[in-house]
């Protein structure tokens, strides 16, 4: 096999511009425009992989992103990027490209063993095995199996490239520039429309610089030159390359990857990797043309085998010769002009092969050339790269052969006819249909806003291809209300013929342990369907599922005709009953990190601090999130452990004073003639007679009757109330009250406007806390009179306004002081410095913890989304005058079942700390878990929350907490929930 | 506009919600057009800039109006009783960014799928949408010039975004 | 897929919240006919085709819209606000 | 029927592969059985083969109205655990982890059953306790739960990053050893050639198009291969139950059918051993046997029948899947489907008798009905055998939401698009 470089050849490559590369840790050179595989073949290098399950020798075929066989890794570490498409690699100086799926080496891979198993290994063979009698013997062989199988090797290294993402808005997005989108984006252009023109390729221009014909007088190659330069001056006409539109989702919305640094060795400073275009499309025209059929005989994977119009795109492009005796198979007349063309650019063509007897013999006009019709190839022939060919005659009607001779080649072009790629079309749901003259679906009419135009509508001829993309245009414009242009159809002449196939499925072969592939990547032959067809494995959706053909990298791109037309003839019925499965997004693989763009890692999802967030870092708080909010959780002393910090502050708040931020509560504005009406049926206690300056703790339920959220809701006028939510719940409250109000209440007049992020809020708790504010708050009266339990009152600290309501959650004497956001940390510090005397201690969500549950009042844990007022020990507080949110299905007989889980205390005997998440046992018998768990300083034991089943028939026994992941048991003591202050004197003290 | 993207905090005194009912609806406009010395208030999606206090309407019967005068809240709560409208003080709870200069549309469009050019959005459009979930009001002055606020515990989350997003493009910081 | 919000114009579906079913009667605040409330909050008629739904237009004008949308192939055919306020014509 | 084994395939082997029989029967309906399941996915054909093995009856039918498994058994990430919460559902995945554990050997069908464990990944202490609450409960049910700390979590999942420069460090997890994944479209291939061994007709492309009633009690179904009569007529369509609960003139469910989408990435050498859960960002993650990465997060979060989704989804679950693993960051996605869940209101399945005399119904299986596939058809199998729920699902009744009995696995309320 020696393939070479045809002298000052190929279109698209500096021949003065060399590039070094690697392949395997071995060096060669190529172009600058050359490709991995056209570098790889002008290197005389076929064999670039080894095949799946089989672990055959495989080379190029195809000459773009349908590749099935050369899929190399490239790069390293961070970079390695494995299973890429030899084809659509960009070469670029000092790239690192290597073999995958082999061992030791590429030409002598120990795997290559399976071809001796291949008998074995056919379709469905690991469903009929690896059985054993447990479970152990499928465990020992699975692990061997996951070796062998996969592909390319993934890195475990972080991948330092950026990904960005962009909305993109356009009147007519055109998918494909050959002829067909050429033609309708220079039709649609001056009529103003925001034109997007894309194309997977780094080069505009598709099919249409080895088309032999000439448009309006120009050369096609020149043509496509032209309307590109024309198009790239009109400034509503947006042209990328590089662009793959992947996925066609509701409403005309498109997914797409720019490839932007991929053709580089690194990118440039803050470049993206790639970017991911989310294109908003009024009008899609889909014009992506096809993609070469494969013929299936015995060997038909033998590198030097390859698609005939992938081999003269390496000679016209790169000057790539694919090998110096060529012979070309063909089942229609567009093999001819292949052939020719390759001749004239200085490829050795000696053999033509035509499955057809009779055909027009004008095609057979090079004199050099071997013309062979009414004969088929039976096999290819030579391992790891061709050495030879046997041919035969072939009698259509009986689909038999005649006697073989043998042909020595070094590459076989083969051509069964093209196959629209009408992958994104499918994925709009619309259903194809089937073409019988060019055997292959072509897209059903749209059920959307998109046409499909030139070859992916079976029109293979340039006039048909430009004329498509003309009315296509034309329609478009017609729907967007815009004039049509008034661009007359193209005068061409000279187009090469087109490709009418002349039916061919299985081409026979004597070979009794013949190696017919329909799937190369997946390793699929021809035995494979016919096993699955025996084992009633029939429909298309059952024979990919069975043999596991197109579910490869490639997804069939160029297998699923032929398998369609191999079933159809195994079941005796025509292809279109046979029938298609429907395409799905990506139509070609696509990056995670081009999905996830740069909302990873520190940026997965956004944060919400609150105004004194950076007072606490500089104090030695450690953060924990709540919500998406960051809390201080504990303000560590340098020795301290967690446990030592959180009892340091809640004994400072029992003793003296502390403080704590509470800004991240949620805080919704409620204002109109009918709040007070409104907080009444939305609460389960009442709240219409709340008098003003005071505020009320409230309990919210579900529509089902379970609780949703408490928190205090603040009377500041007749007509406003402030609320607080629990941090969790802020905008689930507001989005319920928000749709009561507008769905089911809009005869009250009432508004409701968050006001989260307008207080900092802090509480300041302890016996000494009115001693301190008393200091810096001077124009409020701190007397009971004057400022009594749940009153709520305004004040200033300097110029600076807050709101001072007495309220406790730790169940001392306590204020919470709110102030507009931007005076927070000013008006925490004033009040540090107040607290100085009283030694004020800064206090986080442990020891808030400690002091709630020390008072026995609930929170997240208790609040699991399963759990009733009676159960926590608030069934009292729902009003039985009223009907509220969840009133009535609070009453059902499962709410109310006696044998419910209620709110118990839980004292731990043997001063051993207890655990959130331990079980509570009754004997054997799990009654319950532990919701929250503290020491208290105030108990100065071990106590806890729990949930347990009668909880209140419980009280004064003696039960024990197990906690079998670390296999620990406490014995606890079962008492009220109310550890501390049962009588409430320390509010007043 | 100058061709470098360039990026600004800003921060205004007070910032303020007016909320009415359609039955209210008549009297709410008549009053704040009075205030603003319009004859007419603009329509949902525009907002009017003068003497320092910008003016929005978000949707019928909902405004949002922001300024440098510390005493617009107050004032503005002065005009209307409780059955009229609600006026809800959120001076302090919107912090913003003024973004400007080439490659503005190109970064919003990084986290907005909202098309923002000149015809589909002209300039004194206001809306609200959401940049990598959070929260946002957008206010477009003229092209590529625009002002946009979030909520503020968000904003060093969104400031962060913003910048990260501007490194492609090359930015200046004003 | 998209929604046009009636006060905002198109938008993505991501900046609603899905609300559910708007086919379904919330009973009267004061009706205690449980029977009557479990069928409000558990019952669906979950149709497989056109299906009358309501989304909140959370992350923009907080509006609430009635969408019809086809739930086989997410084609929405008609958006309509809900509540006391109707949108302006913006000819 | 010849047993599969590893004899039977080198013999077959020697033949050129032409003597294997068919899976199953191409059956062509008859007009009266004794019990008809309508829906041929994995578990109206695990029904059907354990109303044949353990109750003995054997003259049944399976309609399936396209291609056997065409629905949500071929349209999952197969993952396979019984770490529930609640001890009701706790109870029920054991039993069917158990039938899992048996079942290649059972079928005679290698279902692949990879227990690889499942590690849930935490972000905060709170959701520490949450796992150590779930991880209590499991264990004291008899089933396997371990906690993990970081480092054994890094140690087990290479390529996972546990450092503290993200959103969300990892502060723990819980783990079920014998959870993991299984290959599901054996399980549709293993019931049926099991259920057709003992007699039963499985037949594809026969849609049910109404029920044939006396009075209220149901005695049959119309199809479009003609009337089949039955005195037992069992619904399991998943996603479709609402739209056949129709044709009995049942107008409303405590479903909502929402659309969760699947993605598998191009086939890799080993890299993740194990199935892992990501808090944060829900996503789960595990890699097939052929070398996919296979993976799904949330639902779309708006009723859908499409089998396909929206790019926002394909967005955050790669967003989670990169936070999670920095290094798939350059590894591509190859394909996205999309099933639809039959969301129950209260995230709990529903198998019981009625809700018309005649009738049995196995529905509501949001996230879980992969997993659940052996004891659903087991439970309803015996429901069907004897008029009555077996202890195993006693508590999955259709009435449940009347009388407040709601399973609120995850406490989210009735709200299946925010589940």
């Amino acid at each position: 096999m020696s393939g070479n470089r045809l002298k000052n050849k190929g279109l698209l490559i500096d021949q003065n511009k060399p590039l070094e590369f690697t392949f395997d840790g071995k060096s060669y050179s190529g172009f600058e425009g050359d490709t991995l595989a056209s570098a790889m073949i002008a290197n005389g290098e076929m064999m670039m992989a080894r095949s799946f399950k089989y672990h055959r020798p495989r080379g190029v075929y195809s000459a773009g992103p349908e590749e099935p066989n050369a899929l190399v890794s490239l790069r390293s570490d961070g970079r390695l990027e494995p299973n890429c498409t030899a084809p659509t690699v960009e070469l670029y100086d000092g790239l690192d490209a290597h073999s995958q799926n082999a061992w030791p080496s590429l030409s002598f891979d120990v795997m290559a063993i399976n071809q001796l198993f291949s008998p074995l290994l056919v379709a469905g063979f690991y469903y009929k095995t690896f059985m054993g009698t447990g479970q152990k013997f499928w465990h020992f062989c699975e692990h061997f199996i996951r070796r062998a199988a996969g592909m390319g090797k993934a890195s475990l290294d972080a991948d330092p490239d950026r990904y960005e993402k962009a909305n993109i808005f356009a009147d007519i997005v055109i998918i494909g520039s050959g002829p067909a989108g050429l033609a309708a984006a220079k039709a649609a252009a001056p009529s103003g429309a925001k034109i997007l023109l894309v194309d997977e390729s780094a080069q505009f221009g598709g099919s249409l610089p080895e088309e032999q014909g000439n448009i309006d007088g120009y050369d096609a190659n020149e043509w496509a030159a032209d309307t590109l330069k024309t198009l790239s001056e009109i400034d509503n006409v947006t042209m990328m390359s590089r662009t793959t539109v992947y996925g066609y989702f509701d409403d005309n919305t498109l997914g797409a990857v720019e490839k932007v640094a991929d053709h580089k060795a690194v990118p440039e400073n803050f470049e993206p990797r790639q970017r991911h275009l989310k294109i908003f499309a009024k009008r899609v025209i889909i014009a992506a043309g096809s993609i070469e059929r494969p013929l299936v005989f015995d060997g038909n994977d033998t590198p030097g085998v390859m698609l005939a119009n992938a081999a003269l795109r390496y000679a016209n492009r790169y000057g790539a010769c694919v090998g110096q005796n060529v012979a070309l198979f063909t089942n229609n007349d567009d093999g001819y002009t292949t052939a020719h063309q390759l001749k004239a650019l200085g490829v050795n063509v000696t053999t033509m092969i035509d499955a057809r007897e009779k055909i027009n013999h004008g095609l057979c006009k090079d004199s050099s050339i071997n013309y062979i019709t009414g004969h088929v190839v039976t096999s290819a022939n030579g391992g790891k790269s061709l050495s030879s060919i046997k041919v035969a005659p072939y009698d259509a009607d009986t689909k038999s052969i005649g006697p073989q001779n043998t042909i020595n080649v070094d590459a076989l072009l083969v051509t069964g006819g093209y196959t629209p790629t009408i992958n994104l079309c499918s994925q709009t749901g619309t259903p194809a249909i089937f073409n019988d003259e060019i055997q292959s679906f072509i897209p059903g009419r749209a059920n959307r806003p998109w046409l499909a135009a030139g070859a992916i509508m079976g029109s293979f001829d340039l006039k048909a291809s430009l004329e498509d993309g003309i009315s296509a245009a034309n329609e478009s414009l017609e729907a967007l209300g815009l004039p049509p242009s008034n661009m007359t159809a193209l005068k061409v002449n000279g187009q090469n013929p087109v490709a009418i196939p002349f039916a061919l499925t299985v081409i026979p072969s004597s070979n009794k342990s013949a190696k017919k592939f329909v799937d190369f990547q997946h390793d699929v032959s021809v035995n494979d369907l016919n096993i699955a067809h025996t084992e009633g494995f029939r429909s298309v959706e059952h024979l990919k599922r069975y043999t596991t053909l197109g579910m490869a990298a490639d997804q069939g791109k160029t297998s699923n005709m032929n398998a369609l037309a191999i079933m159809a003839e195994l079941r005796g019925i025509s292809i279109p009953e046979a029938g298609t499965t429907r395409f799905r997004a990506p139509y070609k693989p696509v990056a995670l990190g081009t999905l996830a763009g740069r909302d990873i890692g520190n940026h997965f999802s956004a944060v919400r601090r609150t105004p004194m967030h950076n007072w606490h870092m500089d104090h030695g708080a450690e953060m924990i999130e709540a919500g998406i909010w960051y809390r201080p959780r504990v303000y560590k002393k340098s020795d301290e452990t967690l446990t030592d910090a959180y009892i340091r502050e809640a004994t400072a708040v029992r003793n003296s004073v502390g403080i704590v931020d509470v800004t991240s509560l949620g805080k919704i504005d409620i204002q109109g003639p009918d709040a007070a009406e409104f907080l009444n049926r939305i609460y389960a206690n009442a709240f219409l007679k709340v008098a003003v300056g005071k505020a009320r703790y409230g309990v919210m339920l579900r529509e089902d009757g379970y609780m949703f959220d408490d928190g205090t809701s603040w009377r500041l006028s007749e007509t406003q109330f402030l609320m607080t939510t629990t941090t969790a719940n802020a905008a689930p409250v507001l989005s319920q009250m928000e749709r009561l109000l507008t769905l089911n209440w809009p005869d009250l007049k009432v508004h409701v406007s968050s006001v989260s992020d307008q207080w900092a809020g802090m509480a300041v708790a302890g016996p000494k806390s009115r001693d301190t504010l008393n200091k810096i708050i001077t124009d409020v009266d701190f007397s009971e009179d004057g400022l009594p339990f749940m009153g709520v009152t305004d004040g200033s600290i300097g110029d600076m306004p807050v709101k001072v309501a007495r309220l406790s959650f730790s169940g001392e004497r306590a204020y919470e002081v709110y102030t507009p956001t931007h005076f927070g940390t000013a008006v925490w510090k004033e009040i540090m410095k107040a607290g100085e005397a009283f030694d004020i201690t800064p206090y986080g969500t442990e020891a808030l913890g400690t002091l709630r549950i020390e008072k026995g009042h609930i929170s997240g844990p208790e609040l699991d989304g399963r759990t009733s007022m009676a159960d926590v020990g608030l069934g009292k507080m729902a009003s039985s005058k009223k009907q509220y949110v969840g009133s009535s299905l609070k009453e059902r007989s499962g709410l109310i079942d006696q044998s419910r889980q209620t709110m118990v205390g839980l004292i731990s005997h043997d001063h051993k700390p207890l655990k959130a998440g331990s079980h509570v046992l009754n004997g054997t018998e799990n009654i319950g878990h532990v919701t929250s768990t503290t020491y208290s300083p105030a108990l100065e034991k071990f106590i806890a929350l729990a949930l347990i089943k009668q909880g209140h028939t419980q009280i004064g026994n003696t039960l024990s907490a197990t906690f079998p992941l670390k296999n620990e048991r406490n014995s606890v003591l079962v008492v009220e929930p109310h550890f501390y202050d049962k009588e409430g004197e320390r509010l007043y003290v | 506009m100058s061709d470098q993207l360039s990026i600004k905090e800003v921060r205004y005194q007070s910032m303020v919600l007016i909320k009415s009912w359609p039955d209210s609806a008549q009297k709410t406009d008549a009053i704040l057009a009075a205030f603003l010395g319009i004859d007419a208030l603009p329509v949902v999606g525009d907002f009017i800039s003068q003497n320092d206090i910008y003016f929005a309407v978000i949707s019928p019967g909902h405004f949002m109006m922001f300024s440098n005068n510390e005493l617009l809240c107050s004032e503005i709560s002065k005009l209307f009783s409780a059955d009229i409208a609600s006026v809800v003080d959120i001076s302090h709870s919107r912090c913003g960014i003024s973004l400007n200069g080439k490659n503005s549309d190109n970064l919003l469009n990084k986290g907005i799928a909202i098309n923002l050019t000149d015809d589909d959005l002209p300039g004194m459009s206001v809306l609200q949408s959401s940049i990598h979930s959070i929260g946002i009001i957008m206010f477009k002055l003229q092209h590529d010039d625009y002002l946009i606020f979030s909520y503020s515990s968000f904003f060093d989350s969104f400031y962060a975004w913003v910048i990260d997003s501007a490194e492609e493009y090359g930015y200046a910081l004003t | 897929m998209i929604i046009k919000c009636p006060h905002c114009g198109p938008r993505e579906a991501s900046e609603y919240t899905y609300i559910g079913d708007a086919s379904i009667q919330r009973p009267d605040h004061n009706d205690t006919d449980m029977e009557k409330w479990s069928d409000y909050v558990f019952m669906r008629e979950n149709p497989r085709g056109a299906h009358m739904e309501h989304w909140q237009h959370t992350s923009g004008c907080r509006s609430f819209v009635k969408v019809l949308r086809d739930t086989v192939t997410h084609e929405i055919s008609d958006v309509t606000l809900e509540g006391p306020w109707q949108a302006e014509d913006k000819s | 029927m010849s047993r599969y084994s590893a004899f039977s395939l080198i013999k077959n082997a020697l033949s050129g592969h032409k003597n294997w029989k068919r899976t199953w029967r191409a059956a062509e309906p008859k007009p009266h059985y004794d019990v008809i399941i309508v829906g041929g996915g994995g578990h109206g054909l695990a029904t059907a083969y354990y109303l044949a093995k353990e109750h003995g009856i054997r003259n049944v039918a399976v309609l399936e109205k396209g291609g056997l498994g065409s629905g949500n058994i071929g349209r999952n990430t197969t993952i396979v655990r019984s770490n529930y919460i609640l001890p009701a559902n706790t109870r029920f995945y054991e039993h069917s982890m158990k039938l899992w554990e048996g079942l290649s050997n059972d079928l005679n069908y290698n279902m692949m059953f990879s227990q690889r464990g499942v590690i849930n990944l935490a972000h905060t202490p709170g959701q520490m306790d949450a796992f150590a609450r779930r991880g209590n409960a499991i264990l004291l049910e008899g089933v396997d739960a371990e906690l993990l700390d970081t480092e054994e979590i890094s140690r087990r999942v290479p390529g996972l990053y546990t450092g503290q420069n993200t959103r969300f460090p990892i502060v723990g997890g819980l783990c079920q050893p014998r959870g993991g994944t299984a290959r599901h479209d054996a399980v549709a291939w293993g019931y049926a050639r099991g259920a057709d061994k003992y007699g039963v007709d499985i037949i594809e492309h026969c849609e049910v198009t109404g029920f044939i009633k006396d009075g209220d009690t149901v005695t049959g179904v119309k199809t479009t291969r003609g009337d089949i009569s039955a005195p037992k007529v069992a619904i399991s369509v998943a996603g479709n139950t609402s739209t056949v609960m129709k044709l009995a003139s049942i107008d409303k469910m405590p479903i909502e059918s929402h659309v969760l989408q699947a993605f598998v990435t191009e086939p890799l050498k080993p890299l993740i051993n194990t199935v892992v859960t990501f808090g944060a960002g829900h996503l789960y993650i595990s890699q097939s046997d052929k070398g996919g990465l296979v993976f799904g997060g949330d639902l779309d979060g708006y009723n859908s029948y499409a089998q396909r989704g929206n790019l926002p989804i394909f967005e955050h679950v790669a967003a989670a899947a990169v936070t999670m693993f920095p290094n798939l960051a350059r590894l591509k996605l190859l394909r996205n489907w999309g099933g639809i869940m039959d969301m129950s209101m209260d995230g709990s399945p529903i198998i019981c008798t009625g809700p018309l005399p005649g009738m049995y119904l196995n529905a509501g299986w949001c996230y879980g009905g992969f997993k659940a596939t052996p004891a659903a058809g087991w439970c309803f199998a015996h429901t069907i055998a004897n008029d009555a729920p077996h202890a195993l699902n006693a508590d999955f009744t259709l009435d449940r939401f009347y009388n407040g009995r709601q399973l609120d696995e995850r406490g989210a309320g009735p709200y299946p698009a925010h589940q």
